[in-house]
């Protein structure tokens, strides 16, 4: 039950934020969303699950009541977390809790309606990472996104409303996409499956009970299906090409949204690729290897290419998301302990990293109104301590050793290595490891030009050192980010213990 | 003064024309169909007097009319309703604010939440 | 008995009647008065085969359409004054602000 | 029994400390968090000196301290601890020089008034901890995280002064250059795990001894692309290679080092004697075994090392200030100890390593003690006459430019000579690529001794050229004692190990490097890589003739140089006479023109692509997807014009359509008929 509680106590948080008055808002919403950060450490630290949720594992705080009856289907209420859930639970609470925070500054009008749909979208990002009955979870899915186009349509900068609609026209047509492939494979199943619930698929499938549907053989079925789920999925990833919504969103986006969008809802759509179309459908997955894997290496360099090009700060970061996604996919169609291990721990350090990120860029903003690199140098003597922390952040996402992000990119690195999807996966993996050379050029390039340097600004602002409550959240993530770079072994091990079923349905041993 | 109707002629009719098609073809179709034969209420029975006995129960009448009964209850509720909705539409409101949010096509909604003065395409 | 067809004939000119009304006129009250027709073309059909087949069903439902229609004309005086009031004119084709 | 080796973690971990103690109390210290750093270094030296004689002692350390990351049905990753012959020599060499670099700094940065020094002691206590994590570890991934640190901890202090345009400039391209060699190392460390299952450097299942035993086809091990074992390791030897060709500055990476002048001058001297320039040989050194093993890796580490050697000397020639000749000397030393390793020398470049820590540290200090004196004036030809001035300084410099240079007896000579000896055999054992590396080093032995005596020449002889020269700025005894002791350690760290009086006058038992080397693990020894050497060696006349002519040799070049050095500069007022070079000059002035094709590859090449890119992606990817909403809204907008709002239309629509339902319904069904 204590699922049902963490989403509860955070759909109430909303609610009671939405009433309270502007000038209190932002103060509630830090000390509501405690709640659910202190629920999700508490069902971290009881955590027992083993192995796969979907595949026959044992899924910790389980919940599944019969709910609603759809023809021959039952829609159950069925919630639970394995390893590859857990650390994204722990990530969506702690990151919108530092999110809210950051936003005290730059939030100035609407407060409590913006920290309201804040708290709403994390009550349904956590639906998202607990469900595991496909109807609940497509709820929450969609749900996702609604908060989402407020919070930029409403709070965003000067071309928010196209940003906004791209993102929610963009995704949801995706979801639609994606949608019609997993329907496909329900109705391919046939009568071997009684509910929605996803373990139940997800094993129907393993035990080849996939038929024939509108006139495709079982094997193409899984093809289309597969090919509608990856494109919904790497969407929301996104993957090159997928990806123009991405830059367009985070620049129009205020902040702490933009820390939640590249935090917590890329992760989304690397999740579902994991749980659908990379455990699902194992055997389709490996016949795609190399389209796959050269999407992967695409997203990776062309990403990290694009954002040299860059001239707004936070486009660098929005475009190297693209970049760091690219890695979850390589890890991710490596189908090794390390590679999907690795995709997965990935997800949670590039949701801090790229938090930090933005948050450091958020803050150089607020106070210089600017994010334009062209308009500024040598920031860093006046605010010493965010020049610090944006450094250190840098350096992580740049996969600095000890930190999260070397953690999760060698994890992947050395999974694609020794990938036997393809006899090319060392040269694909090669490839795609170029990009933290680039991901080097950029960010220091961007550092030299804006924090360092005699210092220079084009604006009316006194740039002084952020208050203490802007540098708090930044130098939070600073140090979750090493704490997981040297001891990654906290999700780590977890996470190999719900991935390693999927391996061996993907033939890897 | 008043005036005798008069049949203006113009451009405004050719719409009609549609109708008359309608027509045509309903009329065609109409001829051209056959019917089985007909079969009728048993001789000399009176469906009012049939309605009026069920109003008391009793089962004199020569149809069952306790359908109609139904019909009546509904009829007088939803002539109710009509009459307040009525009274409700025609009524002058004073603020004047609820009826253009529901009446503008949501563009008052829009300019509050969104707070923009641009038009949109 | 008559045949079923001169009723078909009667009620499809009638109910074309109401809809050339529709088709020609701009005052909201022509056409309430057309829908009345076209509604009552559709209850001589309704009751000529409730004879013809010598089933009550469709004098009740004839029923029903009358009051119908009177609770529609009643909402549909109101609109149109509700029409009158932002429009100053019962001309139907001024009314298109909803229509984008 | 708890060893003192046990507190080996120790030596890492005190600098460790120091780093958290300056960074977060540093500014309410006294001297800025100095006084942690010397205590921590001190600590970390006093114990690496035990553990370097424990280890001569024939006590050895291999050992798991952390597992990083545990492979659930997949290996583990994990830190740990090795202590050999090798490792204890080289915690000595970084411990001290980092001592005394601290020392230095009090009077560098401390006494000059800087600003930020808590900022700076951090970033030396976490650059040494680094540096001595990196020596330390016991397997390749372990390393090459270390190797990293130690690359972003030259980032912070390189850039130290970060208020000006040049040093972050400056950091900017060692980290960026220097990362691009790791691109490689990393790739070559994934390689080494997916190919043996394992990195570590020593004990069962060290990677070299895997590689051995593949070979000899006693083992089995994953090879990739189709590749044979002796084809697919020596990809991977080259892959690694890139790291260390990127840290420790050969060709063609080594655009970064003289730009990281802009660093202040003791960080200069722990970069380019003990930590992050020194890592790249040290690696080599450390995974020795596997290097032996693929003739082709060696041939072409020799070869970078010879060709980097001359090439980087030949540059320093026509410098103007001091701390430039030094940058591109370092350069160049370190071409020699790559020869050494190419070469099959593994005692020889480690010996070269040493002796080079050493003298370079000293000449590092010694021109920062100059720079202190000149008021923050790096021009040589602003100096001139500072012998009599600053006789510590100049006496400590002369020291260790004789090393530098090589004349006999000084530390330099002896390991350099030794680094052209092994060459030289094992070029003439039938090795042409060798000989031909040889070369190269040898012309390098004769423009070292040239740029470094019109070093010290123009800085310390002649007239006084400026006003600052004639009245230097005064330096302390925290300058003057480091700068003694390294002075003395220059002159004599040669004497452990004098191969050439071994073989000349048969005396046994002084190489005591070689013995010392020769030590601990079976698989890590010199021995061991003797044996595995795929060269053979040649002699003229003997093996005492040989060494003899190739000490005669390398001191003659050494000495022609600096003779020529002497005619011309050490006259009371030089003139400029590298402008007879012409145009020579100014290729060498430039660099041959290495930075201005990086430059234009970074600028000239990727930018422009990205920017490309960059409109391909707003143009054609984003305009399909914002085309595909115009075509909808475009559509849309006429469609909807159907919607014209009036009643009429819409009952006009729905008769037409009732009445085409109708006629096509009736077509079909034949009520027509």
């Amino acid at each position: 039950m204590i699922i049902e509680a963490l989403i509860a106590v955070t759909f109430l948080a909303a609610l009671v934020t939405f009433v309270v008055p502007n000038r209190y808002a932002g103060k509630a919403a830090f000390a509501l969303s405690l709640a659910p950060v202190v629920g999700s450490l508490y069902m971290w630290q009881q955590y027992d699950a083993s192995g796969n949720a979907l595949l026959g594992g044992n899924i910790a705080f389980e919940t599944d009541v019969a709910w609603l009856q759809l023809g021959q289907y039952d829609i159950h209420w069925m919630v639970g977390v394995d390893g590859i859930s857990m650390p994204l639970v722990v990530l969506t609470t702690i990151l919108t809790t530092l999110a809210i925070v950051s936003a005290w500054t730059p939030i100035s009008e609407r407060q409590s309606q913006f920290f309201g749909l804040m708290l709403l979208m994390e009550a349904n990002l956590l639906g998202v990472f607990t469900a595991l009955d496909f109807f609940v979870w497509f709820i929450f899915w969609e749900a996702v996104l609604l908060p989402m186009y407020f919070l930029i349509g409403v709070w965003g900068g000067p071309r928010r409303k196209y940003a906004a609609i791209k993102f929610f026209v963009y995704t949801n047509i995706a979801s639609l996409v994606m949608f019609i492939g997993f329907i496909s494979l329900v109705f391919g199943l046939g009568d071997s499956i009684s509910s929605f619930r996803l373990p139940e698929i997800a094993q129907a499938l393993q035990a080849g009970q996939l038929g024939s549907f509108a006139g495709l053989s079982a094997g193409a079925l899984a093809s289309v299906a597969f090919i509608a789920m990856f494109f919904g999925f790497a969407v929301k990833v996104p993957v090159a090409p997928l990806h123009t919504w991405l830059p367009d969103a985070h620049v129009e986006a205020p902040t702490p949204v933009s820390v939640m969008l590249a935090g917590v809802l890329l992760k989304m759509g690397t999740y579902a690729l994991l749980r659908f179309n990379f455990t699902m459908l194992p055997e389709t997955a490996r016949a795609f290897a190399l389209p796959i894997a050269l999407l992967a290496v695409a997203s990776v360099i062309y990403g990290a290419l694009l954002a040299l090009a860059q001239q707004d700060l936070k486009r660098i970061v929005a475009y190297s998301s693209v970049s760091s996604m690219g890695y979850v996919i390589l890890g991710l169609i490596a189908y090794t302990t390390y590679g999907v291990g690795g995709a997965t721990f990935q997800m949670v350090a590039h949701g801090l990293i790229s938090g930090l990120m933005f948050m450091a860029v958020g803050v150089i903003y607020n106070t210089t109104h600017t994010r334009m690199v062209s308009d500024m140098s040598g920031i860093a003597d006046r605010m010493p301590v965010t020049a610090g922390i944006f450094v250190a952040g840098a350096f992580g996402y740049m996969g600095l050793p000890l930190m999260a992000g070397f953690a999760a990119e060698f994890f992947i690195f050395k999974g694609a290595f020794e990938s036997t999807v393809m006899e090319a996966m060392p040269l694909f993996t090669g490839a795609a490891m170029f990009g933290i050379v680039i991901v080097a050029g950029y960010l220091l390039f961007a550092m030299q030009r804006t924090l360092f340097g005699p210092f220079r600004f084009d604006g009316d602002y006194d740039i002084t050192e952020a208050p203490f409550h802007d540098v708090a959240p930044l130098a939070v993530l600073l140090l979750l980010t090493i704490v997981l770079g040297v001891s990654p072994d906290i999700f780590f091990t977890m996470i190999q213990d719900a991935v390693n079923p999927i391996l061996e349905l993907g033939g890897a041993f | 003064m008043t005036t005798k109707p008069q049949l203006k002629l113009g451009s405004h009719l050719v719409p009609g024309l549609a109708a008359v098609a309608l027509f045509v073809v309903m009329a065609v179709v109409f001829l051209g169909a056959s019917f089985p034969n007909p079969q009728g209420f048993a001789e000399g029975a009176n469906i009012t007097a049939s309605i009026g006995y069920s109003m008391f129960n009793l089962d004199f009448g020569d149809v069952a009319g306790e359908g109609f009964l139904a019909a009546f209850i509904v009829i007088a509720v939803t002539l109710d309703v009509a009459l307040d909705g009525a009274i409700h539409l025609a009524r002058r409101e004073e603020g004047g604010q609820m009826r253009t949010i529901l009446t503008d096509g949501g563009r008052e909604l829009k300019r509050t939440l969104f707070d923009d003065e641009e038009d949109d395409r | 008995m008559v045949p079923p067809q001169y009723y078909l004939l009667l009620s499809a000119a009638v109910f074309c009647i109401g809809v050339f009304g529709l088709l020609t006129r701009r005052n909201a009250l022509l056409f309430l008065m057309s829908v009345e027709l076209m509604l009552n073309a559709a209850n001589i059909n309704l009751v000529a085969f409730s004879l013809y087949w010598g089933n009550v069903t469709g004098q009740t439902f004839t029923l029903f359409t009358l009051a119908l229609a009177a609770a529609e004309v009643a909402v549909g005086i109101g609109i149109i004054l509700v029409l009158y009031r932002n429009f100053d004119d019962v001309d139907v084709t001024n009314a298109t602000t909803m229509r984008w | 029994m708890a060893g003192i080796l046990d507190f080996a973690p120790a030596i890492v971990l005190l600098p460790f400390l120091s780093f958290l103690i300056a960074l977060g109390a540093g500014r309410y210290m006294p001297k800025g968090g100095a006084l942690a750093g010397i205590g921590a270094t001190a600590g970390s030296f006093v114990l690496s000196i035990a553990t370097f004689f424990a280890v001569s002692g024939g006590q050895t350390y291999n050992q798991t301290i952390y597992t990083w990351a545990e492979g659930l049905d997949a290996i583990n990753l994990t830190f740990g601890l090795l202590i050999d012959p090798l490792s204890s020599m080289m915690l000595v060499i970084v411990t001290l020089v980092a001592l005394l670099v601290h020392i230095f700094s009090l009077g560098y940065m401390n006494d000059e008034g800087e600003t930020g020094l808590p900022r700076y002691y951090a970033g030396l206590g976490l650059f040494t901890a680094s540096m001595l994590g990196f020596v330390v570890a016991d397997n390749l991934l372990m390393a090459f995280m270390f190797f990293e640190l130690v690359g972003l901890c030259s980032y912070l202090l390189i850039g130290f002064h970060f208020r000006q345009d040049g040093p972050p400039s400056a950091a900017k391209k060692a980290f960026l250059v220097t990362r691009f060699g790791d691109y490689f190392f990393l790739i070559g460390v994934v390689a080494v795990f997916a190919t043996f299952g394992s990195a570590a450097f020593a004990g069962p299942d060290a990677f070299p001894v895997l590689a051995e035993e593949a070979l000899a086809g006693e083992h089995s091990v994953n090879t990739f692309l189709g590749m044979g074992e002796q084809a697919w390791f020596t990809v991977v030897g080259l892959l690694v290679l890139g790291g260390v060709v990127g840290k420790s500055a050969q060709f063609p990476l080594h655009t970064w080092l003289p730009d990281a002048m802009e660093g202040p001058t003791p960080v200069s001297a722990l970069i380019h004697a003990a930590t992050m320039v020194a890592a790249g040989v040290y690696l080599v050194a450390r995974m020795y075994g596997f290097y032996v093993l693929t003739p082709t890796t060696l041939a072409i580490i020799a070869l970078i090392g010879g060709f980097t050697a001359l090439f980087a000397a030949t540059m320093g020639v026509v410098k103007k200030e001091i701390k430039q000749v030094l940058a591109y000397s370092t350069i160049s030393q370190y071409g020699y100890m790559m020869l050494g390793l190419g070469a099959g020398g593994y005692v020889a470049a480690t010996f070269h390593l040493m002796t080079h820590a050493f003298f370079k540290a000293l000449l590092f200090l010694g021109a920062g003690s100059v720079i202190i004196a000149m008021h923050h004036n790096e021009n040589m030809w602003d100096m001139g006459g500072l012998k009599d001035k600053m006789p510590v300084t100049y006496y400590a410099f002369l020291s260790g430019s004789l090393a530098l240079a090589g004349i006999v007896p000084f530390a330099g000579f002896w390991s350099k000579d030794e680094v052209l000896y092994e060459t030289l055999i094992h070029g003439l054992g039938g090795s042409p690529i060798l000989l031909a590396a040889y070369a190269m080093g040898l012309l390098a032995v004769f423009f070292t001794g040239f740029y470094t005596f019109r070093m010290v020449f123009l800085t310390f002889h002649g007239e006084p050229r400026s006003g600052t020269a004639r009245d230097p700025h005064g330096v302390r005894w925290n300058v003057k004692g480091p700068l003694a002791v390294l002075g003395v350690l220059a002159a004599t760290t040669g004497l452990v190990n004098m191969v050439p009086v071994e073989k000349l006058f048969g005396i046994e038992g002084i190489d005591f490097l070689h013995q010392f080397l020769d030590g601990s693990f079976s698989s890590l020894n010199a021995h061991h890589y003797a044996e595995l050497i795929p060269y053979s060696s040649g002699y003229i006349g003997g093996e005492a003739g040989t060494v003899a002519i190739g000490a005669a040799v390398s001191l003659g070049f050494a000495l022609g140089g600096a003779a020529l050095a002497h005619v011309l500069y050490n006259v009371p007022e030089p003139v400029e006479h590298t402008d007879k070079l012409g145009s020579i000059k100014t290729v060498l002035y430039n660099n041959y023109y290495q930075d201005e094709y990086q430059v234009w590859i970074a600028t000239g090449v990727v930018q422009p692509i990205s920017r490309v890119l960059d409109k391909f992606d707003q143009g054609i990817v984003d305009g399909v997807v914002n085309g595909i909403s115009s075509v909808s809204l475009f559509a849309g907008g006429r469609v909807k014009r159907v919607q014209t709002g009036v009643v009429s239309n819409y009952a006009a629509l729905l008769t037409l359509g009732l009445t085409a339902l109708l006629l096509g319904l009736g077509l079909l069904g034949g009520w027509f008929a």
